[in-house]
């Protein structure tokens, strides 16, 4: 660029594009804050779009369960490779001295509507992944494991796992991530827990149950043979 | 083994025979049967009585006895000594056609019968 | 089973607040307004007076410690949240968040500053070829340096404009940087609002660590050059109050005290006196 | 430590109880003995100084508690149980190194902690428990606990190790920052009672609220060590060698053998095999029927129960039985009374911490010494309890408590029945039968040692009640079937088939299924004994597959009726290889199985064990089973015409010359010298095992 002769005190400015410099630059910025400002009233808080629903969930019949944990140690199987129930993204807790049914408690992720776990992470790891039914997903690609996701859980325990080895976070996919599952996972696909649960307490179901209802994701899955082999088949009001 | 008699051989019972058929036996006259719990267990179980005996006889969802019929009909006869009961119970010991089980429902309905009309016969009281 | 806690199934989330996510346009619009600040901003070339020479008139002052705060404060809080194989330093979420909140923060100061300069270079494009280097800058930059560490060194170099030979050479790395780490910073904020892909993320995150591991080894070196060594003390100050003697613009900046005179901007006598009387007090 | 992705968790814990101290042995040396009963002997060989101790607690005693690689895996029914071995007490004439086990998920926590077993030596100054969390190992004084039940005991561990948690629902555990791990599960802890304090031998350790592990009278040996209570808890890892294939592998054997649970056809009491049976329950009925199947870890169908009830929790088995005809009796056919008082007891025996085992038989014995006037107060034996109120619920407590507390008939019997009866002068009612103490002055397991046979070989020729119901799983089946009137869903001649074919090539004739009288001494049915064994030792004690799920040599729910053991799909090496990465075959388990036989075989001789020894109680031989515990005992026949059926076999007795004979041959078979029963040294040295020829010729028991 040629440089001018200075012929005042005062820096000539070149002119670009037609437009005196300055004017061109007053405009552009202006311009800018209108757009981001706009931007930003339209579209407050983090994500642009409304959350698309999943398209399965699973529900447990906690008055079913046998507590074995064979799905959490499969469950971290077909995810990990190794077998842990630190690394189950479904959780079974028992406590042998408690009664029946308030002896065992199934923890699964309820792929909520308005994820607040999506919502809170601040690396967009934690997403709604289209590819796979709108599944609340993790990728580890992006996770930095700031547990964010696990503070915004609305559910005891919390249904996201911190993994102290890869430093990051995870969650049910409904399978759809699972290196160690030989048939294909994810909504529409195989959910191992599902498929490895020897009396079937756990099911995958296409319909959201309601949200606001903490006993929602508890079902009665006990089907006819439950009486015939001397159980009861009442519906338990368990939450969680 | 009891050999069938005829009505008229029946033997009449009054309390004090009712009372005694009723009676809890001596220790040695104990008969050791087992009884079942369903699906996988076993226990020894001692009979001291024929209303004990009524009590095991009938299968239930919770046991089944564990008997031998023909035990069970010697018992009766030669340590109870209810012969007549014994005669009772012959037949249905020596039918073919029932299954175990069968035939310890039809052994345990002709016991409690027979201990029914003994405990009538006894005043309503277990002697 | 009982839970102990307090917390209510179903509420039992908390969420906190992240500035990226919350005001993620602020960054966006703080790059608009540092144009706009430019665009607002008419700088006078400037002249001896008193013995002294305005080598920093207050928009470079701006442009550079608005800069300089908000790249430490993305450095240190960048480090606390981790990058390439530094683990994260902070436990657990409170940790992160504030570490997140502060690294916004200090991303508008170093937008701030860096666009605001980039706006008036786009209105002043002179002011980029006085940062940048030339032929024989790094010979210059050299033999500068050994001069000053009183070697005694008969060699001229080129007449020193308003940037030495080392601060030229460096401007080219620490512009390029700060583009990358502006930009890929950018990309990543822009990940809170819309899907970026996770290519382009990891590219992204790629470009702004490494950006970030040689913009602090470049740090280091320009605060040592800048700040540390005795004979940078006289440029921290003109960094600090803007003004610099004109004996040292004599001295140390012959080429852009050419220029200045060349322009009418300087008197060789008065500036002497004043330069003298300067030195005396 | 490099890292193998094998299934070991890595270490082993030795607790030095003496010092207090602890060493930390990498498994690496050890992972050839596979895990269990095989791991644990080897173990045991290398860290029990004087292994001629006869009474397992002696301090000198080591007892180990091992995992196997299958332990914290999915693999069915073997994920969760876990081996004891050592020198146990309470056995006739000695204690004998034996082995017991337990359920639940007390193995998965110690391998998710990082560790595949523990090696408890010495003896403690002052009662002591252990706290293990991941890699923290740490002694706490029990003096506080000392005198507690198993529940209270475990109670007050876990609330002690209770960190609350950070409003995640998750406990963190030891680590730095970021090495934090977390879980949402409770510690499993294994404890003794009060019994087990007194080291009495009818003592059981606990954990849980119904897995226990009595038979061996470990937990006198851990009283006798001052040995509390252990508690694991672990948030690691396991790692599989191919977890792709251990899971397709576990979904295939649901679609084959699991139970269809909401099927109305599934009928609890008609099935065949093990495999696939629904939960076993309570014996003695339940008390109401909202209660859940519990299962130990990893099963495919759990056996035991919670109610909602607040007693009987994991109880089952004979536990629940054991009472539950005396209260039938005392409640007059109440029977929900009975249920009720079955459980309320089952559910003290387990929160107190004593074998219900030793009361299955000798409950019997007791009352009759009571009514033939030798058992009462003053008498040959005295006792301040009241027999003639067996049945009620209130003497069933004080009944417990007193050999939960070493008591009254609890204190005269405390090292075992046969000892009491010797003691006594009452050792004819042993030899006659009265007391049914059978082998090794343990009870008899209610199959009739003369009727099935080889429960009663195994448990002669091993250490004590052999308790693996592998062949067993036949006479039930048969059994039930032949009590309801139905018809056999496996014939005869088509289960010695679908048996024998998976004894192959132990056995390459249908004619080891054969129990008639004319059979029993034969070649083929030894060689049926010494698959049992070997299979006993390995697959079962090793790999730890649980009992009550396999060896599954049939299934009614597999069309052809073939079971899941040895098969190239669902098999035990499936799972094995899956997780180890070993490729072993099937019979290459077994053969592992007897090398760990001979290896026990060398520390019996060492305790001082001659072939001469080695014989049922009297009763066995000289008495025909007179008052039947079954209306029949079924078993597959077959006639000389070559006809196969299912035959009574009630009112058989052994034979001492034949089984003398058989006795040879079996030890021949194993490599075991047939004069004294003790290795060889060839066979020592062609299965590896040449490094426990120096300490046996030391000994003067090299053969």
């Amino acid at each position: 660029m040629q440089t001018p002769e200075i012929k005042s005190s005062e820096c000539e400015e070149p002119k670009y594009g037609g437009m005196d410099r300055r004017t061109f630059l007053k405009t552009l910025a202006a311009a800018g804050i209108a757009a981001t400002g706009g931007a930003a009233f339209m579209l407050p808080g983090t994500n642009l779009m409304v959350m698309p629903n999943s398209k399965g969930y699973l529900v447990v019949d906690m008055a079913k369960c046998m507590g074995c944990v064979t799905c959490m140690m499969t469950c971290s199987m077909v995810h990990e490779g190794e077998s842990s129930l630190s690394l189950s993204r479904i959780q079974i807790q028992q406590s042998s001295f408690q009664n029946f049914p308030n002896d065992i408690h199934m923890a699964i992720c309820h792929q909520c509507e308005d994820a607040p776990c999506v919502n809170a992470c601040p690396v967009e790891a934690d997403h709604v992944d289209v590819l796979f039914g709108n599944v609340r997903s993790i990728d580890p690609d992006r996770c930095i494991g700031c547990t964010q996701c696990i503070d915004a859980c609305p559910w005891l325990p919390k249904r996201l796992q911190f993994n102290p080895k890869t430093k990051k976070v995870q969650k049910c996919d409904l399978c759809a991530n699972t290196p160690y599952l030989d048939e294909k996972g994810g909504p529409g696909g195989t959910q191992s827990c599902v498929k490895v649960c020897p009396t079937n307490a756990i099911a995958y179901v296409e319909k959201m149950p309601k949200q606001d209802d903490p006993y929602a994701y508890n079902v009665n899955l006990r089907g006819e043979g439950w009486t015939h082999i001397g159980m009861s088949d009442e519906d338990y009001k368990l939450e969680g | 083994m009891a050999n069938l008699r005829r009505e008229d051989e029946m033997e009449t019972i009054d309390k004090k025979r009712a009372r005694h058929l009723l009676r809890t036996l001596d220790f040695d006259d104990w008969m050791m049967i087992s009884v079942v719990f369903p699906p996988r267990s076993i226990s020894q179980k001692r009979m001291r009585s024929l209303e004990e005996m009524e009590l095991t006889l009938i299968p239930n969802e919770k046991m089944y006895p564990s008997i031998q019929p023909e035990k069970v009909l010697a018992w009766i006869e030669e340590k109870v000594g209810d012969k007549d009961l014994a005669a009772e119970l012959e037949p249905i010991v020596a039918d073919g056609s029932l299954n175990y089980l069968q035939k310890c429902v039809a052994l345990g309905k002709a016991v409690n019968r027979r201990c029914d009309m003994l405990r009538a016969a006894a005043g309503g009281e277990d002697a | 089973m009982q839970q102990e806690t307090l917390l209510e199934q179903g509420h039992a989330g908390t969420s906190s607040v992240f500035y990226f996510d919350q005001y993620w346009w602020v960054p966006f619009m703080t790059v608009f307004v540092a144009l706009l600040l430019s665009a607002y901003t008419y700088r006078k070339k400037p002249r001896c007076e008193n013995g002294k020479i305005l080598r920093h008139d207050a928009a470079a002052r701006f442009s550079h410690w608005f800069n300089a705060a908000g790249i430490l404060i993305l450095l240190y809080s960048g480090y606390q949240l981790g990058f390439l194989d530094f683990g994260r330093k902070v436990w657990f979420t409170d940790g992160v968040r504030q570490m997140f909140n502060l690294h916004f923060i200090g991303a508008v100061l170093f937008l701030l500053g860096a666009v605001y300069w980039v706006g008036n270079t786009f209105l002043h494009p002179k002011r980029l070829e006085e940062h940048s280097p030339y032929k024989g800058s790094i010979k210059d930059a050299i033999l500068h340096y050994l001069k000053l560490m009183g070697l005694p060194i008969k060699k001229g170099e080129r007449p020193t404009g308003k940037y030495e030979a080392s601060e030229r050479l460096a401007f080219i790395p620490l512009t390029l940087l700060a583009l990358f780490m502006g930009i890929t910073g950018l990309i990543k904020l822009a990940a809170h609002v819309w899907h970026v892909p996770t290519g382009l993320l990891k590219l992204a995150t790629f470009t702004h660590d490494w950006s970030t591991l040689l913009l602090a080894v470049l740090l280091v070196f320009h605060i040592i050059l800048a700040a540390v060594v005795p004979w940078a003390w006289p440029m921290l100050r003109s960094m600090i109050t803007g003004y610099m003697s004109v004996e040292l613009l004599k001295s140390h900046h012959k080429g852009w005290y050419e220029e200045l005179k060349r322009e009418g901007l300087c008197s060789e006598d008065e500036n002497d006196k004043k330069g003298e009387d300067n030195a005396n007090a | 430590m490099e890292e193998s992705k094998n299934g070991f968790a890595g270490n082993i814990l030795h607790l030095n109880l003496t010092t207090l101290d602890y060493e930390v042995i990498p498994t690496k040396k050890y992972e050839e003995w596979g895990g269990g009963n095989g791991l644990g002997t080897a173990l045991f060989w290398d860290y029990c100084q004087d292994k001629t101790i006869t009474d397992g607690r002696n301090a000198e005693n080591v007892i180990v508690i091992a995992t196997s690689p299958l332990n914290g895996t999915s693999t069915p029914s073997a994920g969760g149980r876990c081996e004891l071995v050592g020198v146990g007490c309470g056995h006739y004439p000695i204690g004998w190194f034996t082995r017991s086990n337990i359920g639940g998920r007390f193995s998965s926590h110690m391998k998710f902690a990082g560790w595949d077993a523990v090696v408890i030596s010495g003896k403690a100054p002052y009662p002591v428990w252990v706290e293990v969390e991941n890699g923290k190992v740490v002694y706490h004084d029990a003096g506080s606990l000392w005198g507690e039940n198993a529940r209270k005991t475990q109670l007050r561990i876990l609330s002690a190790l209770d960190k609350g948690n950070n409003g995640w629902g998750w406990q963190p555990l030891p680590g730095k920052k970021d090495e934090t791990s977390y879980t949402t599960q409770k510690p499993a802890v294994l404890c003794i009672g009060p019994a087990g304090e007194k080291q009495s031998t009818h003592a059981a350790l606990v954990h849980d609220a119904g897995s226990t592990s009595a038979q061996g009278g470990f937990a006198a040996v851990f009283g006798a060590k001052n040995l509390k209570a252990i508690s694991f808890l672990g948030t690691g890892s396991i790692d599989i060698h191919d977890p792709k294939k251990l899971v397709s592998a576990r979904f295939r054997v649901k679609e084959r053998y699991g139970v269809k649970v909401d099927d109305p056809t599934t009928d609890m009491q008609s099935w065949w095999g093990w495999l696939s049976r629904p939960g076993t329950l309570s014996f003695a009925g339940t008390v109401s029927d909202h209660y859940r199947i519990q299962a130990c870890a990893g099963c495919i169908m759990g056996c035991r129960t919670r109610f909602d009830v607040g007693y009987g929790n994991e109880t089952k088995c004979q536990a629940t039985s054991w009472y539950a005809h005396f209260a039938l009796h005392y409640y007059k056919g109440d029977k929900k009374k009975m249920s009720e008082v079955a459980l309320k007891l089952a559910d003290y025996c387990n929160d107190i911490g004593i074998n219900t085992y030793t009361f299955a038989k000798s409950v019997h014995w007791l009352e009759r010494l009571w009514h033939k006037g030798l058992l009462g107060k003053g008498k040959t034996i005295h006792t301040d309890l009241n027999f003639d109120e067996l049945g009620s619920e209130k003497f069933g407590f004080e009944f417990v408590d007193a050999f939960a507390y070493r008591k009254d008939i609890g204190e005269f019997f405390a090292d075992g029945f046969v000892q009491g009866a010797i003691k006594a002068g009452l050792e004819s009612e042993w030899k006659e039968g009265h007391l049914d103490y059978c082998y090794w002055g343990v009870p008899s397991h209610g199959y009739d040692a003369r009727a099935e046979v080889e429960w009663g070989y195994a448990s002669i020729l091993t250490d004590r009640d052999v308790n693996s119901h592998d062949f067993n799983a036949m006479f039930w089946a048969v059994t039930l079937a032949t009590m309801r009137g139905l018809p056999y869903q496996i014939e005869a001649h088509e289960i010695a088939k679908l048996i024998t074919d998976k004894l192959k090539p132990y056995v390459d004739t249908t004619n080891a299924i054969n129990y008639a009288d004319d059979n029993i001494y034969s070649d083929d049915v030894m060689n049926l004994t010494r698959w049992y064994i070997h299979y006993n030792r390995f697959w079962k004690n090793t790999a730890l597959f649980c009992d009550l799920r396999w060896a599954d040599l049939f299934d009614s729910s597999n069309p052809g009726n073939i079971g899941a053991t040895a098969d190239p799909e669902v098999g035990e090496q499936v799972y094995w290889n899956a997780v180890t990465g070993e490729g072993i075959s099937f019979v290459d388990g077994l053969s592992r199985g007897h090398r760990i036989f001979v290896l026990q075989n060398a520390i019996w001789a060492l305790q001082g064990r001659h072939r001469d020894m080695v014989y049922m109680a009297d009763y066995i031989y000289d008495k025909k089973a007179e008052h039947s515990e079954f209306p029949f005992f079924m078993w597959p026949t077959k006639d000389e015409n070559g006809t196969w059926r299912y035959t009574d076999l009630m009112h058989r007795k052994l034979d001492r010359a034949q089984f003398d004979d058989f006795k040879t041959r079996f030890y021949k078979a194993e490599g075991l010298d047939p004069e004294t029963g003790w290795p060889t040294s060839e066979t020592l040295d062609k299965l590896g095992l040449g490094f426990v020829k120096e300490e046996l010729k030391q000994h003067g028991k090299l053969a």
